[in-house]
């Protein structure tokens, strides 16, 4: 079956008063039909421009160099507003960082919800709440009647993510994208999120493309793993090829710098040294050769490409040109 | 002539004193509701943001305060530092009491105790240079000007940063070199005591291991204890000796760091320590460890104060709220129905 | 809500108090007799002397302080000197062209200035925002005395399209209406610009919002994005503005009044300020400063209600 | 020793490399380039007044009054025969006196009572508050009016106006940004050192008000501008025969019906000079500061 959203060559800058930013470079992936694809990347990575290109979402100085954003088969960078506008929220939707600034302040929660449903011309007012109902009591909001003429100001952050879920998913989109879901929230309710989107996968038969920093949550909920590194995919694979078989030395740098990873109580936490680079300029050779341990003099001049690793894993490195 | 008098006396009183003893210690809060609404509404317009809280910290000790948004771990720490003035309880650094000193008398002892803030950046003065910045420590408490260049020098080799870094402003600074000023400033006046708020949040994974392992050097290095605020308890395995739970301002269980991550005795930190998602597929959680959310401050519940979201909640949580009981040597717990484990 | 209102309103009470009080000092510590000023330099001293009794001011100042809050309460600002008419009745004759004028000069320049501000943040960047943004900086810049002469200058006296002079006929409202034109829209223009530019950055602000990008998100139509959920927060700092707006045009109405020649009560004020009539001038003070508060405070209660943050509250 | 010198050169070089860059900016912006050069007409007729005509703003030339401009006098003669165009740039040289005089001293009380307000306890803020209140709702002309009964018009009663009504402006400003400051961790951090108020005030708090308050206090010119013409076209500032534009548009007033010239003459420089600094504090906010608003 074709993957549900497949994102080709994907180059983007953004333009600055110092020059044009790289901040995406040839970026390749798909998204599966009722998978969990998870991308993963440090702050700068690129991985939340990935997903304002998909969604159309992107700041004005965003310019796109190349690539294709491939929606069931159309490119969604090709779309007119209104094309796109029929997409989105019935196709696709998203789940944003921040649950406290992501509702209108000014309505209720019901006319919100009501207010997405625009487009089912035929169901009544009535039954566009009792849906908005039913999918508040789906995301585990108590007593959802009366909570439909409150204000977003109203609820607490777990239940506003609980609510931005709801909304996103009030028109059964086929691909939600959620973008740091839980980096907003407590540790307690982070999991109970979680748990909620691996259930609400399974009823909508949908897929979900997860971004996070956090290796617990991709491990916790992903199927497929993106890696990215300054701009770049850098390798990708199932959950459990990227865990176990992690093949690119950022990958494995980055697994072993995680606490939670390390089994014996240690006084010195490994690191990855060096810095980000800076995107204005893109290197000849690969992107992490001035933090890899294992740089060679051609990591430095030559970009390595792709080498599969197996079926559904490859990875960005000179190391596994020879195998 | 008295002050020294006092330093004598703290001399003496040095082999017995522990570092720092925090007892009984609150802190409330006026709500900002304000005049009108304590007469039209019936809500208590007070609320506990500390409530109960003891612990000991001895010499080159790290301590972790763990809790969740509104744990008061945060107004704990500030209160500590003498940001904020208790109600009730006692502070004492080798043995002097703390609370209730005026701004004169508190100076000579805030070179003891220094702060790293939450926010790396945003803690720095947004229009002083890092010279001006590492600086400030020593022209606030008067230090003879000479030899400052050293000491600028000295202190930014300590925690790592080049000197050509001296003339830059906070917004040219990244987190993690501005984490290390806020290090430096924290560490100018030699303090024994280092209050961290979040030392690593907002910071990658691959830059806060290079913070934490910073702190540990100091630590090793000038034998200071560190006062960690913190949520996130990977962190906290490897880096600290002893670990508070804190709940709705109090303390719900402390132990070592062994103790708490191998047989967690509060409900409550056997709910946090399963939250944590495991960086491994196969260690997948089927059921979530814990529902709901932590409650406002304002709507403190009667009794225990975690059971409303406590599986093992009974009619005595409801009523009675539980005292602090001692289950291990160094272990306390603040609940009826311990687990054993 | 309700304990918003209420201190709301103990607020306005502390401000015209605190107002009445700086009033009252002013009048007795700058230099400059009172009497003096109300009699004029020929009266006898005798006739100062009763004068001082009637007024109260040989009293110790803390007694006039008493008796000046407990008149201003009884509704008693004093007497005219030269009519012994209350000031309160002399007043009520000028006040209805002010207001007018004040409401009809706040209401065009709102309803223009909301829709040229949100058209201009819709339309950000296009050849029609540049050319508004000059315009709205133009008309903020050009004082309002300024517009009411020029506008007097060519509609009136090159032009010879409107009247120049009083407030029309009593009883023909369309006569009033012409009288009406030219005096509003100079008091009304600068406001059109402060409004436009209020609304265009505060819709610029909100279009950047994360919850305009969630609305966009689920696909909502972009009309429904702007008018419905981006409007109506931006309108909120502006009915805040528009109580401050009729506390400013008061200050303007005194020219286009003077300039027009309409019998309001700023042109009152300049008169009695001419003839040194100080208890009508000091009246006035007392009226328009009333008047300035009090529309604060209603702006200020409208945003409130606007604002489920605040209605829902207390 | 040596490296503080080359700090000090390089934090010099990097400041001034902004200033260089922010005035480009601003005459590459084209109604900043207007701002400015509209506003340097002005400083530079206000300051060379005597020069730039041969008349005297006091000669009276009775048999050349209310004359139409000609190439003796550029902008006409008014009722009593003096040269326009020469009252009209000394009447310059008044208005740029009053907001000179009136917004430095407004700034410097209202900056120290706005941080106090700001930073101080609770109760000084509420008073400060309600005085700030209780004269921002005064309607300024009309406060300016019975202030002025009382002791006569002058030049210096004009500034004194506007200064009592410019303070609560910016102090309310600086006492909002003092708000917003005194909650960030850097000045926590401060306190945690033991620092006194006072240092906190003067290191932390004022580097980070001015600026902004600068830029707002430049876009007030016009207002004050505004103010003083205001009052003299009412005959309550500035006495005759001293030149203002709003004596100028007074007599133009009078006579409108005669000539217009009068009221041109003393509303156009008016416009200009408002224009000026209305486009240039724009330009520079909007270079300097972008996220400033006026608090109004």
């Amino acid at each position: 079956m074709d993957p549900v959203l497949s994102i080709r060559n994907l180059s983007l800058d953004f333009a600055t008063p110092e020059g044009p930013v790289h901040a995406l470079r040839k970026v390749n992936f798909d998204v599966p039909r009722n998978h969990i694809v998870g991308i993963v990347g440090e702050s700068g990575s690129g991985k939340s421009t990935v997903i304002s290109a998909a969604m159309r979402l992107l700041a004005n100085n965003a310019v796109i160099r190349s690539g294709e954003v491939m929606f069931n088969g159309r490119d969604i960078l090709c779309l007119s507003p209104q094309e796109l506008r029929a997409l989105r929220g019935e196709q696709i939707s998203m789940v944003f960082q921040d649950p406290m600034t992501s509702q209108i302040p000014v309505h209720t929660i019901g006319k919100q919800m009501t207010d997405i449903q625009y487009r089912r011309s035929t169901t009544s007012m009535g039954d566009k709440r009792r849906l908005a109902i039913d999918m508040l009591r789906r995301v585990g909001i108590s007593d959802p009647e009366e909570r439909l003429t409150q204000y977003p100001h109203q609820f607490s952050g777990g239940m506003r993510q609980r609510i931005s879920i709801a909304m996103a998913l009030l028109m059964n989109p086929q691909l939600l994208i959620a973008d740091e879901p839980t980096t907003a929230l407590d540790v307690t309710m982070e999991a109970q999120i979680i748990h909620l989107l691996r259930e609400l996968k399974e009823d909508f038969e949908g897929s979900i493309l997860f971004v996070s920093h956090n290796l617990g949550l991709i491990a916790e909920l992903c199927d497929y793993v993106v890696v990215m590194y300054a701009g770049q995919v850098i390798e990708k694979g199932s959950v459990e090829d990227l865990f176990y078989r992690a093949s690119h030395p950022y990958t494995q740098a980055l697994l072993e710098c995680d606490p939670a990873r390390i089994d014996h109580v240690t006084p010195t936490l490994p690191t990855i040294s060096g810095d980000v680079p800076d995107l204005h300029i893109i290197p000849n050779g690969c992107v992490f050769a001035p933090r890899c341990p294992k740089a060679m003099d051609k990591c430095w001049t030559q970009d390595a490409g792709f080498s599969a690793i197996s079926m559904q894993h490859t990875a960005s490195c000179h190391l596994l040109g020879y195998g | 002539m008295q002050f020294r008098c006092n330093t004598l006396q703290v001399v003496t009183f040095l082999a017995m004193a522990e570092l720092l003893e925090v007892d009984n210690l609150r802190m409330r809060f006026r709500t900002g509701v304000g005049f009108g609404a304590r007469f039209l509404s019936q809500e208590d317009d007070w609320i506990d943001a500390v409530l109960d809280v003891s612990f000991k910290m001895t010499t080159g000790q790290t301590i972790a305060l763990v809790g969740e948004s509104g744990s008061g771990k945060t107004t704990l720490g500030r209160t500590i530092i003498g940001l904020l003035q208790p109600q009730e309880g006692s502070i004492k650094f080798q043995g002097t009491e703390l609370v209730g000193l005026g701004d004169r008398d508190y100076k000579p002892y805030r070179r003891n105790i220094g702060m790293m803030f939450q926010d790396p950046v945003a803690s720095l003065s947004p229009r002083r240079s890092v010279r001006a910045q590492i600086l400030e420590p020593f022209q606030v408490h008067k230090y003879k000007e000479q030899n400052m260049d050293m000491e600028v020098k000295r202190l930014m080799s300590v925690v790592g940063l080049p000197e050509r870094f001296e003339g830059r402003f906070p917004h040219e600074l990244s987190g993690g070199q501005a984490r290390r000023v806020g290090v430096a400033r924290a560490l100018a006046l030699s303090p024994k005591i280092i209050i961290a708020d979040e030392p690593t949040a907002g910071l990658d994974v691959s830059v806060q291991g290079e913070v934490l392992n910073l702190m540990r050097g100091l630590q090793s290095q000038f034998s200071i204890s560190y006062l960690v605020i913190t949520h996130n308890l990977p962190v906290v395995r490897h880096t600290s000796d002893r670990i508070a739970i804190m709940y709705l301002g109090r303390f719900v269980e402390q132990g070592s760091t062994q103790s708490i991550f191998n047989s967690p005795a509060h409900p409550y930190t056997q709910a946090l320590l399963g939250a944590v998602p495991k960086p491994d597929p196969k260690q997948r959680r089927k059921i979530i460890s814990i529902e709901g959310e932590v409650p406002s401050l304002r709507l403190r519940p009667d009794g225990c104060d975690f059971h409303p979201r406590c599986k093992y909640a009974q009619a005595r949580c409801r009523s009675e709220p539980p005292g602090e009981t001692k289950i291990g040597s160094e272990h306390t717990v603040r609940c009826h129905f311990p687990i054993s484990g | 809500m309700l304990i918003y209102t209420l201190k709301r309103l103990g607020l306005t009470v502390a401000i015209v108090a605190a107002a009445m009080s700086i009033l009252f000092l002013m009048i007795h510590f700058v230099p400059g007799d009172a009497v003096t000023l109300a009699l004029g330099p020929r009266a006898t001293e005798d006739m100062r002397e009763a004068y001082r009794i009637k007024m109260g001011l040989d009293r110790p100042i803390h007694v006039q302080y008493i008796m000046f809050f407990a008149n201003v309460l009884r509704g008693d600002i004093g007497q005219d000197v030269f009519s012994n008419q209350p000031v309160t009745t002399i007043i009520s004759h000028h006040l209805p062209h002010t207001v007018v004028l004040v409401i009809v000069s706040i209401s065009w320049s709102a309803f223009l200035g909301i829709f040229l501000g949100c058209f201009s943040a819709v339309h950000r960047g296009s050849l029609i925002d540049r050319f508004t943004g000059v315009v709205t900086v133009s008309a903020i810049a050009i004082p309002s005395f300024v517009v009411s002469l020029y506008s007097l200058l060519i509609f009136a006296v090159l032009l010879r399209v409107l009247p120049a002079i009083g407030a029309g006929e009593p009883g023909d409202l369309i006569d009033q209406a012409k009288h009406l034109v030219l005096p509003a829209f100079a008091l009304g223009l600068g406001w059109v610009g402060y409004i436009a530019r209020l609304v265009r950055a505060s819709m610029l602000e909100i279009m950047g919002e994360n919850y305009i990008r969630s609305a966009r998100s689920y696909g909502l139509m972009e009309y429904t994005v702007i008018y419905s959920y981006a409007l109506k927060i931006a309108v909120l700092p502006t009915v805040a503005l528009l109580g401050v707006g009729v506390g400013n045009m008061l200050s303007g109405a005194l020219f286009a009044e003077l300039v027009f020649a309409r019998p309001g009560i700023g042109k009152l004020i300049y008169e009695m300020v001419m003839a040194r009539n100080f208890p009508v001038v000091q009246g006035a003070v007392l009226i328009t400063t009333l008047m300035f508060v009090v529309s604060a405070l209603i702006s200020d209660l409208i945003n409130a209600y606007l604002d489920p943050r605040v209605r829902s509250s207390l | 020793m040596s490296v503080q010198v080359s700090n000090k050169l390089t934090s010099h070089s990097s400041s001034s490399f902004w200033r260089i860059t922010a005035f480009s900016r601003l005459i590459r912006d084209p109604l900043g380039l207007l701002g400015l050069v509209l506003v340097s007409l002005l400083l530079i007729g206000a300051l060379f007044a005597n020069h730039l005509t041969p008349y005297s703003p006091k000669a009276l030339d009775v048999k050349n009054r209310l004359a139409a401009p000609s190439m003796s006098h550029l902008l006409g003669t008014d009722q009593l025969g003096r040269d326009t165009l020469t009252r009209v740039l000394h009447g310059g040289r008044v208005a740029l006196q009053v907001a000179a005089w009136s917004i430095s001293i407004a700034l410097v009380v209202g900056l120290v009572l706005g941080m106090l307000a700001g930073y101080g306890p609770r109760w000084l803020d509420n008073c400060l508050l309600l005085v700030f209140d209780a004269v921002r709702s005064f309607p300024t002309i009309i406060f300016a009016l019975a202030l002025i009964t009382l002791t006569g018009p002058s030049l210096k009663m004009v500034i004194t106006v506007i200064i009592v009504t410019s303070i609560p402006v910016y102090a309310r400003i600086v006492r909002t940004q003092t708000m917003a400051l005194k909650e960030q961790e850097f000045v926590l951090a401060a306190r945690s050192l033991g620092t006194s108020w006072f240092r906190i005030l003067r290191v932390h708090f004022l580097p980070n008000v001015v600026g902004p308050l600068f830029i707002l206090a430049s876009m007030d010119i016009p207002v004050v501008v505004t103010i003083e013409s205001g009052l003299s076209f009412l005959g309550m500032g500035v006495r005759p025969p001293t030149a203002s534009w709003g004596a100028t548009l007074a007599d133009g007033y009078a006579y409108i019906r005669v000539t217009p010239w009068l009221v041109v003459a003393g509303g156009v420089p008016l416009i200009l000079t408002t224009l000026g600094f209305t486009f240039m504090g724009e330009a520079l906010r909007d270079i300097l500061d972008p996220r400033l608003r006026r608090g109004l």
